[in-house]
C-alpha cells in the first residue's frame, strides 16, 4: 500500500509548481492553468485523506466534486473575461491590464 | 516495493513533470497539452486511491471539458502574444524563490503527519448509490448540491454576458 | 460447461501459474492479454464493417461495390490496409511533430477504450466497473482531444477550421447524450453496463424510454460525424477536415477510429437500450448472447448506413440550430416528465411501460404541436417578407 | 484492481498499429504557409454550455443510480437542479448566443 505521506508530498510538489506558474506567468491564460494544478493538488490532498482516514463517509468525496464545479465556473468566468480583455485592449498579459490600479 | 506503489511513482513522475512543463513550456498551446497529461497521471492516482467514480469524473471534466475550454481560449486570443514572446515576468526568479520556500513549508508539515495509516476500506468501490442519496438528503448535502446548480447558471449567465458583449455593443 | 469464456481464461492462468509465475501477476498478464485480444477482435471488426458499409452503400446507390479482392470483395479493407501501411507517413513542414504523432494514437485509444467495458454476453466483459455509462462518454470524448491536437499541429487553415468545427460539434451533441443517458441509468438503478443489460431482462429500454432512445441515436449520429451530420468533412467547404495533412497509417487510424466509432455506438445503443445480450435462451448458452449482441449491433449499423446513403448533408447553422434548440430541451423534457412519472406510478402501482409510453406519445404530439405552430409562424412572417417582391406568384408559392 | 485493466487498455489499444507504421519520415512537400487562422468566439459558448452540462452529469448520475430508493422530494430536487440549468440554457438562447453567425 502506499503510504499517506506520499500523496501529500506529491500534492505539496503539485501546489508549490502551481504557484509558480501563477506567479511567474506573463499570459493569464497560463495563470489560470496554475490555478487549475493548484486546483488539482488540493484535491489529490482531499481525496487521500478521505481514503486513509474517513472512507466510511461520503464528505471527501462531495467536497471534491463541489470543488470540481467550482473550478470549472471559475474557468468558465475567468476565460471569458480574458476574451473580453482580448477583444477590447488587445491583450492577455496580466500585467498590461492595470486599468483598476490608478 | 508493490505494484501499487511502481504505479504510483509513475504516476506521481508523469503528473509533476508534466505540471512542471505546463509552466514553463515557451508555446502556450504546449502547456495547455502538458496540462492535459498532468491531469490524467492524476486520474491515475484517484484509481490508485480506490475512487473509480472521482477518476472518470476527472477525465469527463478536466480533460473533456475544461481543457478542450482552455485550448479554444488560448487558440482566440493567440493573435497578440506570438510564442516568442517573454513568457515569464520580470519576478520569475522572485517566484521561483517563492514557491520554493512554500514547498519546503509545507513537505516540513506533511513530513510530520503520522506515518501511513493503514487503511481500512469499507467497500470496494466508492458507493454511488450513498452519494446519490446523500447529494439530496434534507440531511445531507442537499444546500451545496441546489447551491451548485445555481452557481453553474450564474456562471454560464456571466460568462456569455462577458464574452458576447462585444459583438453587440461595438 | 455452461460458459466458454471462463474456461478459457481459467485455462490460460492455470497455465501462466504452471510456468512458475506468482498469481497477483498472472491476473495482470491476463488483463493485459485480454485487452491486446479485445482491442484486436475490435480492429478485425472494424475491417470487416468497412467492407460491409462499401457494400451496402454500393447498393443503395445502385453499384455493385468491391468486387475483385477476394470472394465478394471481402479482402478490399485488409488490401487497403496494406496499401496505407506501405504509404509514407508525411508529416508536414512547420507541423507540430510530438503532437501531429499522437494526435491519430489518442483518436484510437479513445474508441477503443470505450470497448474495455462493453458486456457482450453473459459474463464476457472486459471490467465491470460502477460508472460504466460515465466511462464511456468520458473516453468516448477523448477522441474530441485527438482531433484537436490534429487539427492544431498540422499547420494548416483548413485542418483547423475541420478540427474546430468537429468539436463544436462533438461537444454540442454530448448534451444532450448526456441528459438522455440519465434515463436508462435512473431505470436499472445502476451505471454498470452489465447491470443495466441484467435490468433489462422483462422489458427493453427502448419501450420504456422510446424517445430517449431516439434522441441518443441522433445525438451520437452527430457525435459520430456520420451523415447528415458529416459537416467536419464537407470537402466543398474544408477539403478534407482535420486529418487533410495525414497519410498512411496516420490517415488510416482515422478512418479506423471513425468506424470503430460507428460500430461501438451501434454497440452501445443495442447494450443501453435494446439490452444487450438478452434474449430467449440465453441463460442455457451464454454463446447465443454474444450472436443476439452481434445481431443487435448489426442492425443498428444498418440503420446508419441505411441514414448515411439516404440523407443529404446539414449545414453548420441548421446543425447547432437543430442540437441547442431542439434536440437538448426536448431531452431535458423527456427527462423531467420521465423522473417524475416513475416515481409516481411506482408509488400509485400502475403499469411502468404503459406510463412511460403514455407520457412519450403525449411528449411527441407536444413537439409536432410547437413545430407546426413555429413552421406557421415562420412561413407568415416569410410571406409578409416576401410579399413586396412578388406580388403574382401566389400559384408558385411554398 | 478493477481500473486497472482500462488505463492498460488505453495504453496498449494504440500501440499496436504504431509498430505497422515505423517507417521513416521526411519534411512535407507541400505546405500552407500562416495557417493560424481566427476562430470564432462561438466555439468558445459552445464549449461552456458543454462544460456547464458535463458538471451537471457528474451530480446527476449518482441521483440517477439511486433513484429507485429515493423519496418523491429527493426526486423533485433532482429535477429542480435540471430545471435551473434549463433557465440557463433558456438565457443563452433568448441572448442570441445559440445563434451561428
Amino acid at each position: 500500500m502506499v503510504p499517506l505521506s506520499w500523496y501529500l508530498i506529491l500534492a505539496a510538489a503539485l501546489f508549490a509548481v502551481g504557484i509558480f506558474g501563477v506567479l511567474a506567468r506573463r499570459n493569464a491564460i497560463a495563470i489560470l492553468m496554475g490555478i487549475e494544478l493548484m486546483l488539482n493538488a488540493v484535491n489529490l490532498n482531499l481525496l487521500a485523506f478521505w481514503r486513509y482516514l474517513w472512507s466510511d463517509n461520503l464528505t471527501g468525496v462531495v467536497f471534491v466534486i463541489m470543488v470540481l464545479a467550482v473550478a470549472a465556473a471559475e474557468v468558465a468566468v475567468g476565460l471569458a473575461l480574458i476574451i473580453s480583455i482580448y477583444r477590447r485592449r488587445s491583450t492577455v498579459v496580466a500585467e498590461e491590464i492595470d486599468l483598476l490600479k490608478w | 516495493m508493490t505494484l501499487a506503489q511502481l504505479i504510483f511513482l509513475a504516476a506521481a513522475a508523469v503528473t509533476l513533470v508534466a505540471a512542471i512543463m505546463v509552466v514553463t513550456a515557451p508555446r502556450l498551446i504546449h502547456a495547455g497539452l502538458w496540462l492535459i497529461l498532468s491531469l490524467a497521471g492524476i486520474a491515475v492516482l484517484f484509481i490508485l486511491l480506490d475512487n473509480g467514480f472521482l477518476a472518470v469524473v476527472q477525465v469527463a471534466i478536466y480533460i473533456d471539458a475544461i481543457a478542450i475550454l482552455i485550448i479554444i481560449a488560448v487558440m482566440l486570443t493567440r493573435a497578440v502574444m506570438s510564442d516568442a514572446d517573454r513568457q515569464i515576468n520580470r519576478m520569475g526568479l522572485a517566484a521561483a524563490f517563492a514557491s520554493l520556500i512554500l514547498l519546503a513549508g509545507l513537505l516540513a508539515m506533511v513530513l510530520q503527519v503520522p506515518a501511513a495509516s493503514p487503511a481500512p476500506l469499507v467497500e470496494a468501490e466508492v458507493n454511488l448509490d450513498a452519494l446519490g442519496r446523500a447529494l439530496v438528503d434534507v440531511d445531507g448535502f442537499i444546500l451545496p448540491f441546489e447551491v451548485a446548480s445555481v452557481l453553474l447558471v450564474a456562471a454560464l449567465v456571466g460568462a456569455i454576458l462577458v464574452a458576447m458583449a462585444p459583438a453587440r455593443g461595438d | 460447461m455452461s460458459d466458454p469464456f471462463v474456461i478459457v481464461g481459467q485455462f490460460i492462468k492455470e497455465l501462466l501459474i504452471g510456468l512458475g509465475l506468482e498469481a497477483a501477476l498472472t491476473a495482470v498478464l491476463l488483463r493485459i492479454v485480454g485487452a491486446a485480444v479485445l482491442g484486436g477482435l475490435v480492429g478485425a471488426a472494424a475491417i470487416l464493417t468497412i467492407w460491409a458499409e462499401r457494400k451496402l452503400l454500393a447498393r443503395i446507390q445502385d453499384r455493385i461495390g468491391p468486387n475483385r479482392v477476394g470472394p465478394y470483395g471481402l479482402l478490399q479493407s485488409f488490401a487497403d490496409v496494406l496499401k496505407l501501411i506501405t504509404k509514407e507517413f508525411l508529416i508536414p513542414r512547420g507541423a507540430d511533430r510530438y503532437v501531429f504523432i499522437m494526435a491519430p494514437l489518442v483518436v484510437v485509444a479513445g474508441v477503443i477504450g470505450m470497448w474495455a467495458v462493453m458486456p457482450l454476453a453473459p459474463g464476457l466483459v472486459g471490467t465491470e466497473i460502477n460508472v460504466g455509462v460515465l466511462y464511456v462518454i468520458a473516453i468516448g470524448a477523448i477522441g474530441t482531444l485527438g482531433i484537436m491536437m490534429a487539427g492544431l499541429s498540422s499547420n494548416n487553415k483548413y485542418a483547423l477550421l475541420g478540427a474546430f468545427r468537429t468539436v463544436a460539434q462533438m461537444l454540442s451533441y454530448t448534451v444532450p447524450m448526456l441528459l438522455t443517458l440519465l434515463i436508462p441509468v435512473m431505470l436499472a438503478g445502476s451505471m454498470g453496463m452489465l447491470t443495466i443489460v441484467e435490468a433489462q431482462s422483462s422489458a427493453w429500454f427502448i419501450l420504456l424510454a422510446p424517445l430517449a432512445a431516439i434522441i441518443f441515436f441522433i445525438s451520437s449520429l452527430a457525435e459520430l460525424g456520420r451523415t447528415p451530420f458529416d459537416l467536419q468533412e464537407a470537402e466543398s467547404e474544408i477539403v478534407a477536415g482535420f486529418h487533410i495533412e495525414y497519410s498512411g497509417m496516420g490517415f488510416g487510424m482515422f478512418m479506423m477510429a471513425e468506424f470503430v466509432h460507428a460500430f461501438t455506438i451501434s454497440a452501445l445503443f443495442s447494450v443501453i437500450f435494446l439490452g444487450g445480450w438478452q434474449g430467449p435462451g440465453v441463460e442455457a448458452f451464454p454463446l447465443l448472447g454474444l450472436f443476439y449482441f452481434i445481431l443487435k449491433t448489426a442492425l443498428i449499423y444498418f440503420v446508419v448506413i441505411w441514414l448515411r446513403g439516404t440523407f443529404p448533408r446539414l449545414r453548420i447553422d441548421q446543425m447547432n440550430a437543430f442540437n441547442w434548440k431542439f434536440i437538448t430541451p426536448l431531452a431535458l423534457v423527456v427527462f423531467m416528465v420521465t423522473a417524475i412519472l416513475d416515481k409516481l406510478a411506482v408509488q400509485a402501482d400502475f403499469n411502468r411501460t404503459a406510463v412511460h409510453l403514455g407520457s412519450n406519445a403525449i411528449i411527441v404530439l407536444g413537439t409536432l404541436f410547437i413545430l407546426r405552430a413555429h413552421a406557421a409562424s415562420q412561413r407568415r412572417r416569410k410571406e409578409v417578407a416576401d410579399r413586396p417582391q412578388i406580388q403574382h406568384s401566389e400559384a408558385a408559392g411554398d | 484492481m478493477a481500473a486497472l485493466p482500462i488505463a492498460l487498455n488505453v495504453i496498449i489499444g494504440p500501440r499496436k498499429p504504431n509498430k505497422t507504421k515505423s517507417e521513416t519520415y521526411e519534411c512535407g512537400i507541400e505546405t500552407v504557409g500562416e495557417a493560424w487562422v481566427q476562430l470564432k468566439g462561438q466555439y468558445y459558448i459552445f464549449a461552456l454550455i458543454f462544460l456547464i452540462f458535463d458538471i451537471e452529469a457528474v451530480f446527476m448520475f449518482p441521483w440517477a443510480v439511486a433513484y429507485d430508493r429515493l423519496q418523491f422530494y429527493m426526486v423533485l430536487e433532482g429535477v429542480l437542479f435540471i430545471l435551473i440549468l434549463a433557465g440557463g440554457l433558456v438565457y443563452a438562447w433568448r441572448k442570441g448566443a445559440l445563434e451561428w453567425v
